[in-house]
């Protein structure tokens, strides 16, 4: 009893943004609508993001922001600043987000133009006439 | 110019010239030719330098930024990788000259905006083959998919909703491969491909790599539309514009074959991937269902270009069965075939193109009579299609012959019949359509006259003969190709 | 196709739980993610680059080619949309 | 009659001004942030964005041909294209000034300020590179998605 409740107490967060992620990857091939489809894949990149910067989490660490000149004479003491490598990581990655929205939103507004509709049967129906 | 920065200026020249495209093209359309030209030309020419010095002095190591390699990203070029950018290279120049012509019919007033995304998307390919770095893989997959989709979008009619089709789906390719590099993340605290392969073996999380390497793979599938995941490809590759096919069908997916490759040989190592049967057994399945699925689907098509869409999705099945066979026959195999499926695809979507220049589309029922329009691009495609069915002395008879006899190495009977099915519905296919074109009646002429001669222009034409002229050197340099390069990609172990 | 999407969904998210069970706990300090890279990234940012931003040390030199290609996917998505919808007032 | 059209196309006199006044201090404020990534959070990326909302806030406020009119299209052609060009071209030009790609130490040799100082700088440089790409590219995003393509009006 005691070993499951260390565990969910480790590891909830984790379990959070899984659990986020699959709302999203379910709004992704579930739904019907291309808009909620691309709302999902939103929702998907940001628990992903979510995940990554939660890994670089330390107890009692401090922002990844030092003194330049207290740096430089006497260093830095590792354990006391978080982890700065999935922040990198995920700025990069918030960039890729934003620029495949941006596409898709183009690709959508060529979509509706075409066929007037966002809805994937109504597109299907107009498809087969 | 120092040699020591070549590989990299490979890929950086296309990038460069990209932005100048994109800066001067815009107003002086004639200059965007020579820039396409001119960059892809060098990175042939580097590649091909890169690839000498790699075969003479052993893999090249190279870290970004003078930073040791756990801590800058580290590019690597080992055999394989050089092998891949002279073919990225290749491929790209012979189809620019295809796409310049096409675009300037198809899209005219927006030849700046293709030709920045196209290369951009050459860059990243370039960039692909030689990352050592897991993250970085991501964020290149990222920019040759982004690229992609707006090259799909840019076709008529259908082809947006193909590239929303294909956004979605790339995107939880994309997403998969991402949480497969956290999760590994999380594990070794590294994302360097060499330090993983290191470090993952010592550790004791049996539950947590597991779930990484599914993951992964399962994002590089969808991203190379393997056989379930296929349902995107051939919307997308169908609807396109012909400049955008011609380059887009032959790179991506090898590439993306080569990522495999690259991520079981030097990330996870094969111990562990291969270390369950059962995933291997499965994933053998489900290529020979592929190849059987794909080629069938294609019998089913009445446009040539969307009949070679679902070969595509047949070949990917060839190319990871090959690679899951692992034993050395299979490897060859399928690293070969990347070589050879992406000449002969380009062979093939270039006489598409060149048809489309002409009579506007490829539709089966307006092939009628074509060898007597267009003799020339029809010899192409019959080599073409003669190497697509695996009859020697074309190349496509030597990757299937490796992977035929790395499937009877393994045992595994269900992929090798799958092959020999699959070649015997390539002969169908093809055979169909050179039907159609040699013996159908001609379009009643009309006014036009019985006999129309409309062969492609120079630009076109010269560059399909030279891949068709490629697709067997290539085939009658397999030995050397083989024994000088492709053996020493094959691990100690296989 | 509804419940083929909840059937993949649960796939997956269990597939991810499950992998979860061998991660260091939230938070650790002794996890490797922070153990192995970010203390060297930590200590020697300053020293090696003179920026007190560690994230911008990392971002901007030890990772700059990825900041490189983040550059280059906003760029393609700029042109992309571009290509896609631009059109001028009269071809319409 | 330019009450009417002030009513009809659905601007205020407050949101005007309110952004009249804004504009000015949120451009600064992203300079600032791009400047100033060194040494608290911020950079290139979050300070482009900035910088792109200030413009777009001229779109919402006005309309599009306001803001074309502080930033011309051609000039955001200008600035995307500068801004990627800034980041590849420091990047070739390490390599080609003998050192590795993006190794920003190698660019002592053009100017010397020492190796570590030109890191220091080099990152700079790549961050004004970036701001550039990133602040063009929004706003050419929002011109081109809520005209559908026109960029001449819209939202």
């Amino acid at each position: 009893m005691e070993a499951a409740v260390n565990e969910i107490v480790a590891k909830y967060n984790y379990w959070i943004y899984v659990v986020l992620m699959m709302i999203g990857f379910y709004a992704m091939i579930g739904k019907r609508n291309l808009v909620k489809k691309l709302l999902g894949m939103n929702i998907f990149q940001t628990a992903i993001i979510l995940f990554f910067v939660s890994t670089g989490v330390k107890k009692g660490g401090n922002i990844p922001i030092v003194d330049k000149y207290q740096a430089l004479a006497g260093g830095v003491d590792a354990a006391t600043i978080v982890n700065p490598l999935p922040h990198v990581l995920m700025l990069t990655a918030i960039v890729v987000g934003v620029s495949v929205t941006g596409v898709a939103l183009a690709v959508l507004l060529r979509i509706y133009k075409e066929f007037g509709t966002l809805e994937e049967d109504e597109i299907l129906e107009k498809l087969q006439r | 110019m120092s040699t020591t920065n070549l590989h990299l200026f490979v890929m950086v020249v296309p990038l460069l010239s990209a932005l100048a495209i994109n800066l001067f093209g815009r107003s002086n359309r004639f200059l965007i030719a020579p820039l396409v030209l001119g960059s892809l030309t060098f990175s042939v020419f580097g590649s091909i330098l890169v690839t000498g010095r790699v075969l003479r002095d052993g893999p090249i190591s190279y870290t970004v930024g003078n930073w040791q390699p756990p801590f800058g990203i580290e590019l690597v070029v080992d055999p394989l990788s050089a092998m891949m950018m002279v073919l990225i290279a290749v491929v790209a120049l012979l189809a620019s000259f295809s796409s310049l012509q096409s675009v300037a019919k198809e899209l005219p007033g927006r030849e700046a905006f293709f030709f920045t995304l196209y290369m951009i998307l050459i860059a990243g390919l370039f960039g692909l083959v030689l990352t050592g770095d897991a993250f970085n893989l991501y964020v290149l997959l990222e920019i040759t998919s982004i690229t992609t989709y707006g090259l799909v979008a840019m076709g008529p009619g259908r082809a947006a909703r193909a590239s929303f089709n294909y956004i979605i789906m790339g995107s939880i390719g994309a997403c998969f491969y991402l949480l497969g590099v956290g999760y590994i993340y999380i594990l070794t605290g590294t994302l360097n491909m060499a330090d993983i392969a290191r470090i993952l073996p010592t550790l004791n999380a049996p539950g947590a790599t597991a779930t990484s390497i599914a993951f992964v793979l399962i994002g590089l599938w969808i991203k190379m539309a393997f056989f379930p995941l296929h349902g995107w490809l051939p919307t997308a590759y169908g609807y396109a514009p012909t400049g955008a096919g011609t380059m887009v069908a032959p790179l991506m997916t090898k590439v993306t074959v080569y990522l495999m490759i690259r991520v079981i040989l030097s990330v996870y190592t094969p111990a562990l991937v291969f270390a369950n049967g059962w995933l291997a057994n499965g994933v053998l399945w489900a290529a020979a269902i592929a190849i059987v699925s794909g080629s069938s689907l294609a019998l089913g098509q009445k446009d040539l270009r969307h009949m070679l869409t679902f070969i595509i999705v047949a070949e990917v099945g060839y190319m990871v069965g090959g690679v899951f066979l692992a034993n050395a026959n299979g490897l060859t195999g399928a690293v070969l075939h990347i070589v050879n499926d992406a000449l002969m695809t380009l062979c093939l979507f270039l006489v598409v193109a060149a048809i489309v220049y002409r009579q506007g589309s490829v539709s089966l029922s307006s092939m009628q009579g074509i060898f007597r329009r267009m003799p020339w691009t029809m010899a192409a495609f019959v080599l073409g299609a003669l190497a697509m069915i695996g009859v020697p002395p074309t190349c496509g008879f030597f990757s299937k012959w490796y992977l035929i006899l790395g499937g009877i190495d393994g045992g595994h009977w269900e992929f090798v019949i799958a092959l020999v099915i699959s070649s015997l519905i390539n002969v169908v296919l093809f055979f169909r359509v050179i039907e159609i074109g040699y013996f159908g009646a001609l379009e009643d002429g009309g006014h036009h006259g019985p006999v129309q001669y409309q062969e492609a222009p120079g630009w076109m034409l010269n560059p399909l003969m030279l891949t068709a002229v490629l697709l067997v050197v290539v085939g009658l340099s397999t030995g050397p190709l083989v024994n000088n390069l492709i053996r020493l990609i094959v691990p100690a172990g296989f | 196709m509804k419940n083929l999407a909840l059937l993949a969904t649960l796939v997956t998210g269990t597939l991810l739980l499950l992998g979860t069970r061998d991660f260091p706990a939230w938070g650790d300090p002794q996890a490797p993610a922070s153990t192995y890279l970010s203390p060297v990234y930590i200590e020697k940012a300053v020293e090696q680059t003179h920026v007190p931003n560690i994230v911008t040390a990392v971002l901007g030199d030890y990772r700059g080619y990825d900041t490189m290609f983040e550059t280059v996917v906003i760029y393609c998505a700029g042109m992309a949309v571009l290509s896609v919808l631009r059109r001028n007032r009269k071809e319409e | 009659m330019r009450d009417i059209n002030e009513h009809t196309s659905g601007e205020d006199l407050i949101i005007k001004t309110a952004v009249r006044l804004m504009v000015p201090f949120a451009q600064l404020f992203g300079l600032y942030v791009i400047v100033h990534g060194h040494y608290s959070p911020g950079g290139g990326f979050q300070g482009g964005v900035i910088l792109g909302a200030a413009f777009i806030m001229l779109a919402l406020a006005f309309d599009m041909k306001t803001s074309q009119q502080y930033m011309p299209i051609r000039v955001n052609a200008i600035f995307s294209n500068l801004g990627a060009t800034i980041f590849v071209g420091v990047g070739a030009l390490c390599a080609l000034f003998g050192g590795l790609f993006l190794d920003y130490s190698a660019l002592d040799r053009l100017i010397p300020l020492g190796p570590i100082e030109w890191r220091s700088f080099g990152i700079f440089l790549v961050e004004v590179g970036v701001g550039f790409a990133v602040m063009s590219i929004m706003v050419l995003l929002y011109w081109n998605l809520s005209s559908g393509g026109t960029m001449d009006e819209g939202l």
